[in-house]
Order: structure tokens, then sequence, then C-alpha cells
């Protein structure tokens, strides 16, 4: 019985004046006790959206949220506010993509880290402050009791997340959101941080939701890959079946557009034609199907059923899926789960395609 | 009397200030001990300038300290006629040079001296023999204008002294010698700023400068904190608390006449109109002067007691014939004197007891005369005469004080207004020239730079020279004209020593000036005071000279 | 063929039904925002029927507000005002004028006030701080210099508390309605220089000024072409905002006895001052043009603020 | 940090220095300028001439301003031709009533503005924000005098529940040590006094205080607002914090910081607002002396004011940024 499933979330936008947002359109995925589970997608796909809503963050008014989230058997989406606090921090924490601006500026780093411990493990005073340090110092942090007196804007950004990241498993939460934890770092940085979240990962056997649009993170942690598009898991299979079978034209778009050190000189990348914009409502068609290179008309009968296809549980919702051959040069270097090393010349490579 | 219509105004304000104060009727249960009920509190316009009255020429001072220092002679209560003070009796021998004073007995000073001949005179002489900032006019002026000079003048421009000396004949009668008669006494005499101070507290005094040649005069320090000044009033000043806007003054037990009811007197500054009102409303004063007049017939509603004074000054409208040649043209005066509704303003904008004015003096004053020219309210005659002028197309600057008021004039910008309407349906066009009281409007009426302008006088004494010998006794920039008829009638009325003769002389002088117009007086009115429910008032004073020792609560 | 047409068709329609209305300028989107805020309609129409009044109230005035037509019924000696009646829909002042006729026409004195001064702090203003934020953008040393300098003297201004300064003013030019304009006008001054400066500091960082910069596109051109217009928004905010103050400060003044003396000629703010003489028999009297300057300030307030936020782009979803 | 004090307090000169150059040119060079007013309204030639000689309008320009400048660098600021009191002492006579009803004006915009604009925010859109909003806009077009004037009449005047003007009921006569009546009253056990002097407050205050409170209000509410969309507020609610923690520590912490500075700011233009408030209260403070001063063209005592204006306004301001470096580390000057 997995630790969390999601079913059928949807989260719904309602802007006064404005038409409604389906920013999640019914996605559903299972985290099983210390797995690491993957949601890609290009950004505006809606797996920030799904996180903060498994987190109950997204703001009460103007947000309508539907289906379930069992949590270790209880809804999430249903838990009341108050129940919900006493899960935050103990049992679900969350890493955010931004360390700075997720630091509060003018309160010391201690302070930041003890009062969650002061919250959900009653530590006060002298205990706290020596927990924190121990904390600090167990993601990394070097000379931790003086760090604890500092303030977030005079630490390095690879320091501030390893804080943020203290903070997060200070309570040895079951479950871990990490929303992008490394885009908003320097590469070597991120490596470091991806290793360390392994690492806590595996001693603490806290599961890990991996919420990334990077690929190379991906094959470097995830043992299970969902890949979401406008809001709809389009793709879902364990890592190496996706990135030896990508099947949806997107998956398979997205594994195709990394540029490759070992490609053959002059091959030219595979770039997704548009951007996540040029849409249409998953009510009328496939979403993808503007940006589609196989998109015929069946695409537009309606929201295409998630099938299997190919191997079971390897799930594509999809009309005219691609049966060609995955992209191994990567799957190795992913079986190899040379994380340092991938991610490196992964993310080295997104921000090239991005620039 | 470059100055006379500011000094007008000062007076006035001064004269009223002092005033208020003041009789009521002594009740047994005002002595009861201890309990607010002792201490009277009075709502003033502003805070005095210094406590030595000699050294003051504004009502507010006075009004203080009036109630620690008497004259050699005052006025009676309620009324304009002059009575024994310090002096019980007074005389002056044919020529009016020579004034003789029998003192009273037994009077005491605040600090235990007595007073005696030699008390009065050292006074007399201190004051003649002022020197440096004490010969300012802005310091001596009250001095100045009875006495003349000083010993040594310092100033070209100060006065010609006229004060000759003074000599104790016995220990209780003073000899006061003068140069010349003037009109101005013995009203002078009567004046709070040539009231007695104890001989102690002048020894004090001379110890100390009036400085501050630089800017603006600083007053000595004895006269700006309770202590040194020492009168025989029925009150002694305790304390000026000047960041409380509050002077208090103690019942003086050993006084010589009928004693204080009020254990405590203090008079509370408190610079808005409406502020003042609220304050007795609101039953944190027990009294106030300068009653709006919108204000009487409120407080009367609501139960205050609002005494009614006798008109004591004069309110007019002056042509500056200087600044508008039409104005010397005795048909134009006529008319624009003809044009305004001069009832109007009184029914409306005066309060209760106010009172058309036919002449520049109150008919309060000795030498009023029934048998003036009037010019009643006749638009239509207003403009023949302007036709026969040929000033069809007449039009005037109207110069007028905005941001203030005087006991004679409530509401000026308002008057103003009703003035010019009055005017213009006269076919006056008129250019309104509103000004700043001080120094712009003062300047401007000073200079006669205005073609009308509004002001007014209170006197100071009963005396008709005190009113339009200040006006009429020579060329006046203000005026702006020089008739002989006009001043010669002056001349002879100040020269004549006998009293009655000279208030024959008064009446003539009122016919002529108001044969020639040189303005047109509107109106009197009496500043109005206002005391609280559970008080009993002093005797009000045309002079607004009350006195609170006669206050008592019912 | 043809399902490869409508193949396309349909999937036009289909994404442009999905197409949001993202990608708006930043003015169309402003504007679209302003229509939509409840204060920005209620300021406009506020200001609006002033404007209106102001423009057309001498006209429409029943009565000369100057003539004293019914003197005789009024006696503020006694307490006895004539209240809002057939002839006089407000009443009589207290001098026998007809109050409505003297609030219509009031109307545009106030407006003038407010007007003219504040186009006086705005132009003034926004030319100070336009040069020296200019010159600091992209003087170098010598810029530097000047803005200092200039921005020294901004600061003396700004260290006087408006009133003092529209005293002081008042006190020199002797009093009169156009004082009282140029006081309060000169209160703003420091205001708009200091924001339109720190527009333009702001704006002379951004990427697309260094971008020019870098193209060699002539500095003053910069400043003129680029750096102004776009820092100008604040200042129009700021524009609105100082209608309602500059109306308030000049009742403030008249207050003081600093207003304009010719009490004859009907302006809201002296009428309020006078008015309170006679609060307690008469307190319309003083209502009437306190609700005035209120409503007209609070008109120009609301408008302001709703552009304000209209124009910020943080609060752009 | 001292080096920040150093630095503001060198800045303080030339600003002075420069309002000097205007005043002096005002003073003495303007028309209808103050040289004449000073004479007074019974001024003879002698005095014009004494005056005259004295002011050295005979001199040169720059020997006058000289003079000027040593009488101001002596705190001399003249003799206040309403009282013939030097101004110095008339300000330090008044200055204590102002300080206490700014203070109190404050303390009220404060008390009231920030909770109000706080609660605004968290519930926006809901009918206290709507009120909140829409009273701190009316509350900045009301005028000042006016709210006065209308406080007193209801409360003072029509209901009596506040004395109408003043700063203390006449003979109470309590002991005087610092000036502010209630902290007076407090000191010497005088608690009569202490609350009589509070109740002569209240109106002024609460009239005082209506724009600071709307602008603080409305600042306030801006600022939650903005934070509330912040990162860090997101993570300290992620890690389940207590509401009280993230609202207190990193809710208002973080929000109150702009309105920090526009309280140093709006402390300023209290002084303008006292001079309107004082007058109608007839409170014996620098407002009430200013009026007068103005109506009398009392010019040394406009004069000093504005000096002394100039020196606190930029003191205040350095103090708020003293301030401003203590609560926000960011900006922390070592």
């Amino acid at each position: 019985m997995a630790l969390l499933s999601v079913d059928e979330l949807t989260v719904t936008f309602t802007g006064r004046g404005r038409r409604d947002v389906k920013a999640v359109s019914g996605v559903s995925f299972d985290v099983d006790q210390g797995q690491v589970v993957g949601l890609v997608g290009e950004s505006g796909c809606g797996k920030s959206v799904t996180s903060l809503a498994l987190m109950g963050l997204l703001p009460r008014r103007g947000v309508t949220v539907g289906g379930r989230a069992e949590f270790d058997g209880t809804d999430l989406l249903t838990l009341s506010p108050g129940r919900m606090r006493d899960l935050r921090g103990s049992q679900l924490a969350m890493i955010f993509q931004d360390p700075l601006s997720s630091l509060n500026p003018v309160v010391p780093i201690g302070v930041q880290v003890t009062e969650i411990l002061a919250r959900h493990r009653g530590l006060k005073g002298e205990a706290a402050r020596k927990e924190a340090a121990a904390l600090l110092d167990r993601v990394g942090i070097p000379d931790p009791t003086r760090r604890l007196k500092e303030y977030p804007h005079q630490l390095s950004g690879g320091m501030r997340q390893r804080a943020l990241i203290a903070m997060a498993v200070a309570c040895a939460p079951r479950l871990l959101i990490a929303d992008e934890p490394t885009t908003a770092l320097d590469v070597t940085i991120q490596a470091q941080i991806l290793e360390l979240l392994k690492e806590l990962v595996d001693q603490q056997g806290t599961a890990l939701l991996m919420i990334t649009h990077d690929l190379g993170v991906v094959a470097g942690l995830c043992d299970q890959v969902n890949v979401l598009y406008a809001g709809r898991v389009v793709e879902s299979a364990e890592r190496r079946e996706l990135f030896a079978a990508p099947t949806h034209p997107y998956a398979h778009g997205l594994l195709g557009s990394i540029p490759r050190l070992d490609a053959p000189r002059g091959e030219p990348l595979k770039p997704i034609r548009g951007s996540i914009n040029d849409t249409i409502a998953w009510t009328d068609g496939c979403a993808f199907a503007p940006r589609c290179d196989r998109y015929t008309l069946e695409c537009l009968q309606g929201t295409p059923a998630l099938g299997e296809p190919r191997t079971p549980g390897h799930q594509v919702r999809c009309v005219n899926p691609v049966f060609s051959r995955g992209v191994d040069e990567l799957r190795e270097t992913a079986l190899e789960s040379d994380a340092v090393e991938t991610a490196g010349t992964a993310a080295a490579a997104d921000k090239e395609a991005g620039a | 009397m470059r100055i006379t219509s500011s000094r007008v105004v000062q007076t006035i304000a001064a004269a009223l200030a002092v005033g208020v104060i003041a009789t009521g009727c002594a009740s047994e249960r005002g002595k009861d001990e201890g309990g607010g009920g002792d201490t009277f509190v009075f709502g003033a316009a502003g805070d005095p300038a210094s406590l030595d009255p000699a050294l003051a020429s504004d009502g507010e001072t006075f009004r203080v300290t009036r109630q620690a220092f008497e004259a050699l002679i005052e006025h009676e209560p309620g009324g304009s006629e002059l009575v024994g003070g310090l002096a019980k009796s007074w005389e002056s021998d044919e020529t009016g040079t020579k004034w003789t004073f029998e003192l009273q007995e037994g009077v005491k000073f605040h600090d235990g001296e007595k007073l005696t001949a030699e008390a009065v005179c050292k006074n007399y002489d201190h004051w003649f023999n002022w020197t440096g900032t004490y010969q300012n006019s802005a310091v001596s002026y009250y001095w100045q204008t009875i006495m003349g000079g000083f010993a040594e003048n310092e100033s070209k421009d100060a006065p010609k002294a006229n004060y000759k000396g003074c000599t104790a004949e016995d220990e209780l009668t003073a000899v006061i010698e003068v140069h010349e008669p003037s009109a101005n006494l013995p009203g002078g005499f009567s004046l709070q700023a040539l009231a007695i101070h104890s001989p102690k507290a002048i020894d004090a005094y001379k110890k100390q400068e009036a400085t501050g040649e630089d800017d603006a005069i600083t007053y000595p320090k004895y006269s700006q904190e309770a202590g040194t000044v020492a009168g025989t009033g029925p009150f002694r000043i305790v304390d000026w608390d000047k960041g409380n806007k509050e002077v208090t003054l103690e019942r003086f037990d050993d006084y010589w006449g009928e004693k204080a009811k009020v254990k405590k007197l203090v008079f509370r500054t408190i610079a808005e109109e409406s502020a003042r009102r609220q304050a007795l409303q609101a039953g944190n004063i027990h009294g106030y002067d300068l009653v709006a007049p919108a204000d009487v017939a409120t407080l009367e509603k609501e139960g205050f007691q609002v005494p009614v004074r006798d008109v004591f000054n004069i309110f007019y409208l002056g042509f500056s014939q200087e600044a508008n040649k039409a104005l010397q043209k005795k048909e134009v005066r006529q008319a624009i004197s003809h044009a305004i509704d001069r009832e109007n303003i009184v029914k409306t904008q005066l309060p209760e007891g106010g009172k058309v004015a036919t002449q520049f003096v109150p008919d309060t004053v000795d030498g009023y005369s029934e048998k003036v020219t009037t010019y009643p309210f006749d638009t239509d005659k207003a403009k023949d005469l302007l036709k026969k002028a040929g000033e069809e197309k007449l039009a005037v600057d109207f110069c007028y004080p905005t941001e203030v008021t005087r006991p004679y004039m409530p509401a000026p910008a308002d008057m103003f207004e009703l003035m010019k309407s009055d005017l213009e349906k006269a076919g006056i066009k008129v250019d309104p020239k509103p000004m700043k009281w001080a120094p712009t409007y003062l300047d401007a009426t000073e200079n006669g730079t205005c073609d009308l302008h509004l002001l007014g006088w209170t006197g100071d004494f009963n005396d008709a020279y005190n009113f339009i010998g200040t006006w009429f006794a020579g060329y006046d920039k203000q005026w702006g004209f020089r008739d002989d008829k006009v001043f010669d009638a002056m001349k002879a009325a100040e020269s004549e020593p006998d009293a009655t003769k000279r208030v024959e002389l008064y009446q003539k002088a009122n016919e002529v000036v108001m044969d020639y117009v040189p303005g047109v007086p509107i109106s009197s009115s009496p500043p109005s005071i206002a005391f609280a429910k559970d008080v009993n008032p002093p005797k009000v004073s045309p002079l607004t000279q009350e006195n609170f020792a006669e206050v008592s609560f019912k | 063929m043809s399902t490869k047409t409508d193949k396309i068709d349909r999937l036009a329609e289909l994404t442009a039904a999905a197409e949001t209305s993202a990608g708006a300028g930043l003015w169309v989107e402003a504007w679209r925002r302003l229509r939509a805020s409840k204060m920005a309609v209620i300021g406009a129409v506020v200001i609006g029927v002033f404007v209106v009044v102001a423009i057309v109230g001498p006209w429409v005035a029943p009565y000369d507000p100057t003539a004293q037509l019914w003197r005789g019924e009024v006696f503020p000696n006694q307490n006895v005002f004539v209240g809002p009646r057939g002839e006089n829909w407000l009443g009589l002042d207290h001098l026998g004028r007809d109050e409505f006729s003297r609030m219509l026409v009031g109307a545009r004195q106030t407006l003038l006030v407010g007007v003219v001064a504040t186009l006086l702090g705005f132009t003034v203003g926004a030319l100070i701080g336009g040069v020296s934020g200019a010159a600091l953008v992209l003087g170098g040393k010598v810029g530097q210099r000047i803005d200092t300098v200039v921005m020294r003297v901004i600061d003396i201004m700004l260290a006087l508390p408006s009133l003092l300064l529209a005293v002081s003013v008042a006190a020199v030019l002797g009093q009169s309605l156009t004082t009282v304009m140029i006081a309060v006008g000169v209160v703003q001054i420091p205001v708009f220089a200091r924001l339109l400066r720190g527009a333009m500091l702001a704006q002379g960082g951004a990427d697309y000024v260094l971008a020019a910069q870098a193209l060699g596109v002539r500095k003053r051109r910069i400043a003129l072409g680029h750096v102004l217009p776009n820092s100008l928004s604040p200042v129009i905010v700021q524009g609105t905002l100082s209608l309602a103050t500059a109306i308030i400060e000049a009742a403030a003044l008249s207050y003081l006895g600093l207003g304009n003396p010719d009490a004859a000629v009907p302006e809201w703010g002296v009428m309020l001052a006078q008015a309170q003489r006679f609060f307690d028999s008469a307190p319309m009297l003083a209502v009437y043009p306190a609700l005035g300057i209120i409503i007209t300030a609070l008109g120009f307030t609301l408008l302001g603020e709703a552009m304000r936020e209209a124009l910020d782009p943080k609060l752009r979803s | 940090m001292l080096r920040l004090v150093a630095r503001r307090l060198l800045q303080l000169i030339p600003t002075l220095l420069g309002l000097s150059v205007l005043l002096f040119i005002w003073l003495n060079r303007l028309p209808g300028g103050p040289a004449a007013a000073m004479l007074g309204e019974r001024a003879t030639a002698a005095d014009k001439a004494r005056i005259e000689a004295a002011l050295g309008l005979d001199q040169p320009v720059w020997v006058q301003y000289g003079r000027f400048l040593k009488r101001l660098s002596e705190l001399n600021l003249g003799v206040s031709t309403q009282t013939g009191q030097p101004v110095w002492d008339e300000f330090t006579r008044a200055f204590p009533a102002t300080v206490e009803l700014a203070f109190v004006a404050m303390l009220i915009a404060i008390a009231v503005g920030v909770p109000l604009g706080y609660f605004a925010a968290r519930r926006r859109g809901s009918w206290l924000d709507v009120t909140a909003v829409s009273g701190s806009l009316v509350g900045i077009c009301i005028p000042v005098f006016f709210l006065a004037f209308i406080l007193k009449a209801i409360f003072a005047v029509q209901l009596g529940w506040f004395p109408s003007f003043g700063r203390q009921t006449t003979g109470l006569d309590a002991t005087e040590v610092t000036g502010f009546y209630v902290l007076d009253g407090i000191l010497t056990g005088e608690f009569d006094a202490a609350w009589d002097a509070f109740m002569h407050l209240v109106l002024p205050a609460l009239a005082l205080s209506s724009i600071p409170l709307a602008i603080i209000t409305r600042m306030t509410r801006a600022s939650v607002l903005e934070v509330l969309g912040e990162d860090y507020v997101r993570t300290a609610e992620s890690k389940g914090l207590s509401r009280s923690t993230v609202r207190g520590r990193h809710v208002l912490r973080n929000a109150l910081l702009p309105v920090v500075t526009a309280i140093g700011l709006l402390t300023g233009g209290l002084l303008s607002g006292a001079v309107l408030t004082e007058s109608v209260f007839a409170f014996g403070g620098i407002g009430s002396f200013i009026k007068t001063a103005i109506d009398e063209r009392d010019y040394p005592v406009l004069v000093g004011f504005i000096m002394f204006i100039a020196a606190a306004y930029v003191v205040i301001n350095l103090l708020v940024d003293l301030a401003y470096s203590i609560i926000d580390p960011r900006v922390r000057v070592h």
C-alpha cells in the first residue's frame, strides 16, 4: 500500500472576472515508502501546483482542489487546516526552488531552524540550538554554530539551499517534496545538493517526490517518473523504461531535445515546436496536439485515455504513440546512476537549450 | 501724532482688556474656605506683555495689572466719571499746570511698604528719568502721550517733556507740576500705565534694563515673572506660568479698601474667540471678554450672564483725501455718508447695545452734541450728490483688515462687504484692498494710502479730546486734509482750562467736524463680556475697567 | 487535402479558444484593470461631476453669489440664519447671499487652485527631478555632482513642513489667490522632483538603457526617448493625488488666514474657514463647503490610488 | 553605525546652511519682510532708525549674513515680537506640549493603523478590508482643522466628555518636572493631574492622528499583502509553524519595515498638523504658538521655527534609518 497515492487531483484557479484556469486536471500517481518519484515537465505544466496542493499551501480563496491524495490512509485534501499544520514539517516536508527568497531575510538562520524543532519536537533553548547545529552540520554546512547566528544574505546560494534542506529534514518526515531544488544553483552545487538529498533519503527511508524539468536530475535520482503536460500525466513509467522507450511524443521530444556530448558532430538538436502556451483544452483533445508532429484529427476526439500500449506499468496518454527505440546512451549513463556527472552535463545542456 | 490710528487700536485693546473683570456683589458665601469655588478663572484673549503696567499699552496687560495696581485717580465702578483712587481728592491751579493730590491714609503695598507722597513722586521721577530702550515709544507709550518726553531725550523724535516735577508737601500730599496745561489731564492720572508701585519695587526695577536693541524689545526680567512687582491693589500677582499661559493672583488681605471676595484670581490665555466661548460653556473658565456678537445670543440662551456695557468707542469709515482727489469734494464725502446703511450694520453685526454713531465721539462722552449734521441712509440722495460733484464714475480703493476683531468692529471683513454693496448700489465702484492687520494695514492707514479705510478708537478716559483731538487737531496723513475751521475748533477746546467751558467747545468742535465730514462715523458698540451662571459678575464698565475684587460665587 | 486544411483550421480555432489574454502591453493591461476597479470608476465620476460644476457653475448659479440679496433676513449677531428653502436650496450665508450659488461658483475657484498649484509643482518638480535624474543616469562624474547639488536643495524643501513653506511664500508674496496657488504648488515641487528622479534611476539601470548605451545611442536621446517616458507613470499618479492634497492644503491656508483675503469671491476653503464662526447656530454653512472639499479630494484620491494599482507591475497577475 | 550617524549629521550642515541663506534673503531683503514687521505697530522714526542700524541694513550683504549666521549658531533665534521673549525660550517652553501631543497622536496612529492594516490585508475584500481602505482614504481627505473642530464641537461642547481646550484644568496646579504633563503627573504621583492632562490630550491627538493613521493603515495593508505572497512565508507554512509564529515572526516583521520609514516621515508632517490642531484646541504648544506667530507676522519666531524643524526633520530621519538598520539586517552598517 503506497505511502502517498494521488488520485485524479484537479486544481482550478477561479480568478474573479477571469475564465477559470485548470492548472491541474486529474493527475494520479503513487509514491511508496523510501521511493523517489519524479514529476517532470516544462514550467507551467502544473507540477509545482500539484506539490503545493499536496502540502495544502494553495491559497484558500480563488482555488478549488478536487480528487483525493491519500497520505498513509488520510486524505490530505480534506484534512482540517489544524491537522494539516501538524503534518506539515513533521510528516510532510518541502524544499523550494529559490533558496534566497524562501528564507526569511530578517530572521537568523538559527531561529528559522529551531522554530520547527520547537513546533514539532518540543525542543527549546540550548537543546534546540544544539540540534539545529547538528542538522546544519549534517547537511554539510561548515562551522554551524556560527552560521546559526547569521542571516540568509550572509550565506552562499548552496549554503542557503542546504539550510532549507536542514529545516525540511529536521523532523525526519516520511515524505519530502523537492520543487526544482537545484534550478537556482550553480552546476557544481546542483550536484552536491542532489547527492545530499539522495543520502538523506537513503538514511531516513524518506520518500521523495522530485519535481523538476531537468531530465538529468530524473535520470540520476528517480525510481518512478511521471511526465506532466498541461496539467495531466501524459506518460508514467519506471525510470529505465522511460529512458529506454519514451512513448508519448512529448516525452520523446523532451529526451530528444537534450544535446549530448557523445552525439555525432553536425547532428541537429530536435527541439519541440512552439511553447506551452500553444495548447488546447484537454476536453477538446490532446493538449499537446498543436506542437505534435504525429498529430491527427483523432487527437481531437476528447481527452485521450491513459493506456499501456507497450509494457504493463508503462502508462501513456496518446492516440498514436511513438514506438521507436529509446535513447540508450542516456540510459547507460542513467544506469550507472552517476548523478554528479549526468546532472552536470544535463544541466549544462539544459542551460544552452534554454538560452 | 503720525500714527494715531495704530495707537487708537492699541489703546482700545488695552482699555478693553483691562476692563473686563469685575464689579460683583459681595456674597457672604464667597468667603467659605477652600474649594475650587474660591478660584475665579477668566479667559483672556492674549498674554500680558509685562507685569509692569508702565511698560505696556495693551489691554491684555492692563486687565491683569489693574487688579494689582491702582492709580492716583480711578473711574467710578461701572461708569466713566473720575473718582478718587489712591488720592482721595485732587485739584489743579487755574493754569492747569499744578496738580495737588491728597492721598488715602493707611494704604499698604503688597511688599509691606506704606503709601506716601514720596512713594508717588518716586514713581513719576522713575518714569521721567527712563533711558535707553525705555524711551522706545513701544515701551513708554502712555508716559509719552500724557507727560511727553524724558529728563534727557535720547532721540530727536521723542516728544518734548511736559512733566516738570513732583514734590511731597507732606507725608500724604503730593504735587505734580507740568509745563503746559493739557486736555489729557487729569484723565491721564487715571491710566493704569501711571499706576503707583512700591518704592522698594521701583528700586529693584532701576537695576534692570530693558534690552534687545537688536530686532525687538526684551522686557526686563522683573516684568516677566511674579515676585518683584508690587502695587496696592486688592490682589497680588503670585505666578506667571508662561507654559500654561496663566497668571495667578491671590487676595491681598491688607488691602485698604473692600477686600476681594475670591481667594484666587486666574487669567488664562485662550487666543481663539470660539475656544474662549467653548471653554466657558464647558465650565473650564468663569468668564471672558470680547464675546463675538454671534455668541451673545447663544450664551444668553444657555443661561450665561452677558451684561451689556455702555459704549465708549467709535467705529468709523475714514477718507484719505490725498489718496483720492475726488474725496476732496465735500459732495462726494457727503454722498458716501448717505450711501452707507449704518442701521443695517448695527442691526446685523453689532452686539445688543450697539448704536448708530452721528459723530466721532460716543454719546457717553462729555462733549457729545445733539446738534450735529446727520447723514441718513439715502442711496438716491447719494447718487444726486455724486452727479452734482460730477463724480458719477467714482471708483475707490477700500482697505480693510483681515483676521482681526476689535471691540468696535467685531467682523471687519463682513462689515466691509456690507458697505461695499451699499456703495455699489450708489454707483460707486469699489476695489477691495484686504490687508493683514499688522503691520500692513496699520501702516497703510497711517500713511493715508487707502481712499477708504475702517478704524476706530476706545477712550482711555472721559474726555472728548481723547477721541477727536487725536485725529482732527491738525494735519494728519491718515486723513490728508487741512481745514482751519476744524483745527481751530480743536485748539480752542484743548487750551480751555475750565472743564465745563471745555465741554461746550467740544460740542462746537463735533458740529464743525460733522459739517466737514472727514469720514463717516458708523457706530459705537459695547464690547461684550460673559460670565458663568454661578458667579456674581462685577459692575461692567464702558471703559472695560471691571474690578474683579467685586466678583463672588453664588 | 481537405482533411489537412480542416485539421489546421480546427486546431487553429481550438488554440485561439485557449489563448489567454496574457501578453497585453503595460498600458493596455493597466487601462483594462482601471476600468475594472470600482475605485477608479467612482473617483472618475466624482471628478467628472466636480469639473462640470466648476465649468458651468457660474452660468447655472441661480443668483449672483456676491449679491447680498436677502441681507435683511440674516442676523449673525443674533444667530438668526436662513436654512434651505424654495428659492435658496442651501439657505443663505451670514451676509444674506445664496449659499447654493456660492457653492456652485466656489467649485471653479477651488478647482482652479488645485489644478494651477499642481501644474506648477508638477512642471517645476518634474523639470528639476528629470534633469538631475538624467544627469545622474548618464552624466558620469559631472552628472553626479549636479544631481547631488539639486537633491540637496530638494531636501531642504522637503525638510520644511508644507504649511510653513506655504506660509513663508504667502508672507513674501502678500495675500492673494495667486499666492495660495503658488504656495501650495511650491509645496508639491520636491515631491515630484524626488519621484521622477527615483523613477528615472530605476529606469536608468534597466536593461534596455544599457542596451541602448551599448548600441551607442546618443545620451540625450536615451534620456528623452526612453528613460523619461517610461518614468512618467508614477508621476502621473502622483499628479492626481496631488490635486487632492492641493485642495486640502489650500483650505488649511484659508483657515490660517492666508487664503484669498477677498472673502466675497466664493471659494470652498475660505467659505469653510469663515463659516466656523457660526458653527453653533448654522453648522451647515461650514458643512457644505467641507463636504465639497472632502468629496472632491476623495474623488482625486480614489482615481489616483486606482491608477497606482493599475500601473503597479507587482500587482499584475 | 557611528559612521552613518556622523555622515548624516554632516549632511545636516549644508542643508541648514542653504536654508539659512534662503531665510536670510527672506528676512532682510524681500519687501514686506520682517524688518518692517519688527518695528511693531507704534514705531516712531526713531525706532525705525534704531532697528535699521541694529540690523545693519547699511552694511554689505555678506557682513549681514555673517552676523545672521553667527546668531543662529549661538541658537540666538532673535526675540519674539509677540511676547518680547527670546524665541529659543519660547520654543523650549512650548516644545514639550507638542512633543507630548505628537507622541500620543503617533501612538494612536500606530496602535490602530498597524493591526487594522494587517487584518484588512489578511481578510482582503472583506467588509473589514473595505472599511479600512475607504476609511483611510476619507481620513486623508478631511481637512485636519475641520476634523478637530467637529471633534471639539461634539465631544467637548455638546457631550462634555473631554475638556475643550488647553493642556490642564485651571487651578489644578500640578507640579511640573519635565513639561510632559502626563509623565509629570505619574512621576510626582499626582495621578489626578496625569489623568487630567491625558483627557486634554485625547481630542487633539485624535484629530492630529487622522492622517498618519490613514497612511499607516494603507501602508501596512499594502506591505502585508506583498509579504503574504513571499516565498519565505510559504516556507514557514510548509514547516507547519503555528499561525502566530508565521504571522508574527515571518509576516509582520517583514511587512513593518516600510512602515517604519513612513512613520519617520510622518512625524515631520505631524508638526504641520499640530499648527492647525493646537490652535483649534488652544493647546499651548509650538503649534498654537506658530499660529499666532503667523497671525502676528512674528518673523523671528517663524524663522527660528523653520530652522528648528529642518534640523528636527533631519534628525528624525536619521533615527529612523538607525532603527531601520537594526530591524533589517540587510542594511545593517558594520
